[in-house]
């Protein structure tokens, strides 16, 4: 079954096409955030077991089973937890770049007094 | 419900917002409706068992609002009249076909949703308790056996403020620089 | 930037200290429940902005200056390379120095955890280092985008 | 020797982390400069004495697999201590430029600290050993880079910056779904572990869709043609040294050599992989020439150049991928390409930093750099002209300086492994790029000193010395052929074997093609 992952390239299209077609420099910001929504939704839809729990182990675990048996059951039927950890940082990177991008956006629009993209026309290339 | 329904209902959430976010005319939906969009993501993380980043996908999405709204949305804006250009938007509507069509073939390849290879991460939930102590296996990943990804990830998000204060200075270049270093 | 009603005001100097609490206690307990220095720094980071945003500009002007949040961030990066490095100690980068090496895998029977604050060496202090540095780079990107933006120019250098 | 590995990327970190402290007490500018420079010098030292060392992988935290418990891994082959030096090479003159340079901005110590982090960053690239903390530490570099672009606050600069930053961004999201189809197929991130489970996996569509998830995303981040639209704004917009740094190593770091690791290391060469390596190379290579060889802008003239310049390394790469991928395919000339590849990558760093940093200082002395309001400066700054000449004989691929060697060994890979109209094509490209550089020594070096400039002096000694470093390396490393490629130095035959393994270009080379 992966049509989960196939929804994540809709959403990773939408994005796309944000970034690419509008002229708004506020809606680029939001392409670049819905292309990073994608991504780490296709990370956390990899590392799910069907049936599985969070990983986080408790004191009544245990207290019902023994330590050693714990472990066991634990990592039997808790979900991956390294997807997450890599959305965590993915999640971070991603805060960081809209915020670059925002700060960017800010001083730009002191320039040129406008958010639209055809107005900037500076450059050549 | 059970978990797929629930799945493909919150996904199918995410797309329309992200839809709505991307064509909305008014800047102030647009953003509004990317953060219901993260929202949506941050109640998946839930739902798949992640609260951890649950919990940080929500007050990251508020703090993305507070920054997008108060910088962004307050400004004067003209680009509501503008014409999009036809050749961008034929070419970025191809490229996304082409991208859903061969993720909806080759996808097929990839193992299965519900049943992850857990080659390099399944001794790290056997052990994360008896080693580091953490009882939460995503800290036990962050901060222990990960710990230098994590490192990177602070560097990252160092590196963003740095450059937000260096980008707002109020002045990039001095211009009397010159004679002082002519003399 | 001015700031909202009183109903507002009084609402965030009610709540505003629990916000703190329960950040602390997220980025504190980060290894034993959901959360982390990372989630607790940001609803840190989100109460302070708050603040802000409930009593205006001029409330932030007396007590943090413009260069105070990168100050912290600073310190914050810093103590989480000093975590890192600190591993040489007992052998390599990062290494958990702080917990008994019996407990790394070769043995068992020996288990670091036992869910209590102190039980996983280097990751409450890394959580602590995270947190500070998170909370500092956060308000300090609020700060500078949204609540000192339009200041006067008298502050170049 | 193997716990020097995570100092490379822990020292210019601590000296990131205390520049902004140093800003914040108005600290005099001296102990700013002083630390960046012994930062700088110090990463150096660490890096060339890591060369020819053997040293294996270093397993962070100490989780190297006992009890099965993988940690990240830090990686320290040929190819890495090649990135290593060059790095921490060109950074250390950047820094020494740097000094005077900087005075014309304001907030030194931030920059240096965006600096550092962009050094460190592309340490960790090269050092890294696992498929998610190459994305980290690319992020890194990348994010201190967006920043140090727009570092001056003009409206084209954070025009160029904010193009970067969202295909940066684009680029990033691409290399993170590549990654997560890899743990996906894998479920590991260790490229070792990841390579070793290849052979099992030959033939799957998902497989292909990583690839080229990658191919998108690091061909954004080397700027090779189709996805190259920002680097002509984004590199001449930054102050000079960080052009230099920027087409000087971060495209090569951030660009081809993690396009190397990835489909050489990871991946493996495929015939797939090598068609669209020497497809993206061939078409950088002519496309950035012809748009270069218009252009009256200097530092945009170079940023071009830097496009088809890399267009050579990739060519390179691909063409050794597919000679290796080729059942009984010579090694020995697939060992032939990828040496010269990375050769090439060793000299473009240093002739193309010094052009920028050439450009960097008439810019500082006459305040354009408009190619045709230049001229005459050979009278005025003779130790930049000087420079300028010889990193321009360098580009131009004119023998005995290393350019030439570099091109001449990538032009007989290509005709020995079959390929003659690409090598007719680098010929060409060679040649356009020789035009190209006899108009920028006629209109900067050569010709009349218009009257406006009349009262340029030369700028100040640090400024000079660091392109003095330069030329010498550039001319160095063109006298010394024989002696860069004998094995007991140990930096470019131990890189090219990195990539294909058990191949001897050292040998071939001598015997074959250098005098």
């Amino acid at each position: 079954m992966t049509a989960p992952y196939v929804l994540t390239m809709v959403l990773l299209a939408i994005g796309i096409y944000a970034i690419a077609c509008k002229r708004n420099l506020i809606k680029v910001v939001i392409g670049v955030m819905v292309a990073e929504y994608a991504v780490n939704l296709f990370l956390i839809l990899l590392g799910y077991r069907t049936g599985g729990f969070a990983p986080i182990r408790t004191e009544a675990m245990d207290q019902a089973a023994g330590a050693a048996e714990a472990a066991k059951s634990f990592a039997a039927a808790s979900v991956d937890p390294l997807p997450q950890a890599l959305i965590l940082t993915s999640i971070v990177i991603g805060l960081g770049v809209v915020a670059l991008l925002a700060a960017m956006a800010i001083r730009l629009h002191e320039k040129y007094g406008t958010f639209d993209v055809s107005e900037m026309r500076k450059l050549q290339g | 419900m059970g978990v797929m329904t629930t799945l493909y209902f919150l996904m199918a959430f995410i797309i329309v917002a992200a839809v709505i976010a991307v064509e909305a005319r008014d800047l102030l939906s647009s953003v509004v409706s990317v953060a219901a969009a993260g929202a949506g993501l941050s109640i998946i993380f839930l739902l798949l068992g992640a609260p951890d980043l649950a919990i940080t996908q929500v007050v990251v999405e508020v703090l993305c609002l507070v920054i997008l709204i108060r910088a962004a949305v307050t400004r004067k804006d003209t680009t509501y009249d503008a014409r999009p250009n036809t050749f961008a938007v034929v070419g970025g509507l191809a490229f996304c076909t082409l991208l859903c069509a061969v993720a909806a073939y080759a996808f097929k390849a990839m193992v299965p949703f519900g049943d992850p290879k857990m080659t390099m991460s399944g001794p790290y939930l056997l052990k994360s308790f008896e080693s580091t102590g953490a009882a939460n296996s995503v800290m036990g990943v962050l901060l222990d056996f990960r710990a230098y990804d994590t490192l990177g990830e602070a560097t990252v998000i160092f590196a963003s403020i740095i450059g937000a204060y260096v980008l707002l200075r109020h002045v990039g270049r001095r211009t009397d620089a010159r004679h002082e270093s002519d003399r | 930037m001015r700031g909202m009603s009183p109903i507002v005001r009084t609402v965030t100097s009610l709540v505003s200290g629990f916000i703190l609490l329960y950040g602390i206690y997220v980025v504190l307990y980060g290894h034993l429940t959901p959360g982390g220095g990372f989630a607790g720094g940001v609803v840190l980071a989100c109460c302070f902005i708050l603040m802000v945003l409930a009593f205006g500009a001029p409330f932030v002007h007396g007590i943090v200056s413009e260069r105070a949040p990168y100050l912290w961030d600073c310190i914050g990066a810093l103590a989480f390379l000093a975590v890192g490095v600190l591993g040489y100690y007992s052998g390599q980068f990062f290494h958990n120095f702080l917990v008994p090496a019996a407990s790394r895998g070769a043995d068992p029977t020996v288990s670091a955890g036992n869910y209590k604050l102190l039980s996983s060496g280097i990751i409450l202090p890394c959580n602590v280092a995270i947190g500070i540095k998170v909370m500092a780079c956060l308000f300090g990107v609020f700060v500078v985008l949204a609540a000192f933006r339009p200041a006067p120019k008298a502050q170049e250098d | 020797m193997e716990s020097t590995l995570p100092i490379l990327v822990a020292l210019p970190l601590a000296v990131a982390f205390v520049m902004p402290l140093l800003e914040k007490l108005r600290e005099p500018e001296w102990l700013i400069d002083l630390i960046a420079t012994l930062g700088s010098l110090g990463l150096l030292v660490l890096s060339v004495r890591l060369v020819g060392a053997e040293v294996g992988p270093y397993w962070m935290g100490g989780w190297d697999g006992t009890g099965g418990v993988f940690g990240i891994a830090l990686k320290c082959d040929g190819l890495t201590r090649l990135m290593l030096v060059t790095i921490s090479g060109v950074a250390f003159v950047a820094v020494l430029f740097s000094l005077a340079y900087m005075r014309r901005y304001t907030s030194k110590g931030f920059y240096f600290c965006l600096f550092f982090l962009m050094v460190a960053g592309m340490n960790g690239v090269a050092l890294a050993g696992d498929m998610f903390n190459l994305f980290v530490f690319l992020e890194v570099a990348a994010i201190s880079s967006y920043a140090l672009v727009a570092f001056g606050c003009e409206s084209e600069e954070l025009e160029a910056s904010f193009k970067y930053l969202v295909l940066g961004g684009l680029a990033s999201t691409f290399v993170l779904f590549g990654v997560g189809i890899l743990y996906n197929l894998t479920g590991t991130l260790n490229m070792d572990q990841i390579h070793a489970q290849m052979k099992g996996l030959a033939g799957n569509p998902a497989l292909y869709v990583a690839a080229g998830f990658f191919v998108m995303g690091l061909g954004l981040k080397a700027a090779m043609v189709p996805f190259h639209a920002w680097l002509p704004d984004a590199h001449p917009s930054a102050p000079a040294p960080i052009s230099a740094m920027l087409s000087g190593v971060l495209i090569k770091a951030l660009g081809v050599y993690t396009l190397a690791r990835v489909f050489f290391s990871v991946l493996g060469p495929a015939p797939e992989y090598a068609a669209v390596l020497m497809a993206l190379g061939a078409l950088s290579m002519i496309a950035g020439v012809l748009l270069a060889v218009g252009q009256w802008d200097f530092k945009r003239l170079l940023a071009y150049h830097s496009i088809s310049q890399m267009g050579y390394v990739v060519l390179a790469l691909g063409i050794g991928a597919a000679v290796l991928s080729r059942p009984g395919g010579s090694r020995v000339v697939a060992g032939l390409a990828i040496f010269g590849g990375l050769f090439h990558m060793f000299n473009h760093a240093a002739f193309k930093s010094l052009l920028f940093l050439c450009s960097g200082a008439t810019e500082y002395a006459t305040g354009t750099r408009q190619l045709k309001e230049l001229g005459g400066l050979k009278h005025r700054m003779p130790v930049t002209s000087a420079c300028c000449r010889v990193a321009s004989l360098s580009i131009a691929g004119v023998p005995p300086f290393n350019g030439f060697w570099s091109k001449l060994i990538i032009i007989v890979a290509a005709v020995q492994a079959g390929y003659l109209w690409l090598g007719a094509l680098a010929a060409l490209v060679a040649f356009l790029t020789l035009v190209s550089f006899v108009k920028v020594q006629r209109y900067v070096v050569c010709g009349e000193l218009p009257e406006r400039h009349a009262n340029v002096r030369e700028v100040p000694a640090s400024m000079c010395v660091a392109m003095v470093i330069l030329a010498v390396v550039c001319l160095g490393a063109g006298l010394l052929v024989p002696y860069m490629m004998a094995p007991h130095v140990g930096l470019l035959d131990q890189a090219a074997e990195a990539l294909a393994p058990g191949v001897e270009a050292v040998e071939v080379v001598l015997g074959g093609v250098a005098p």
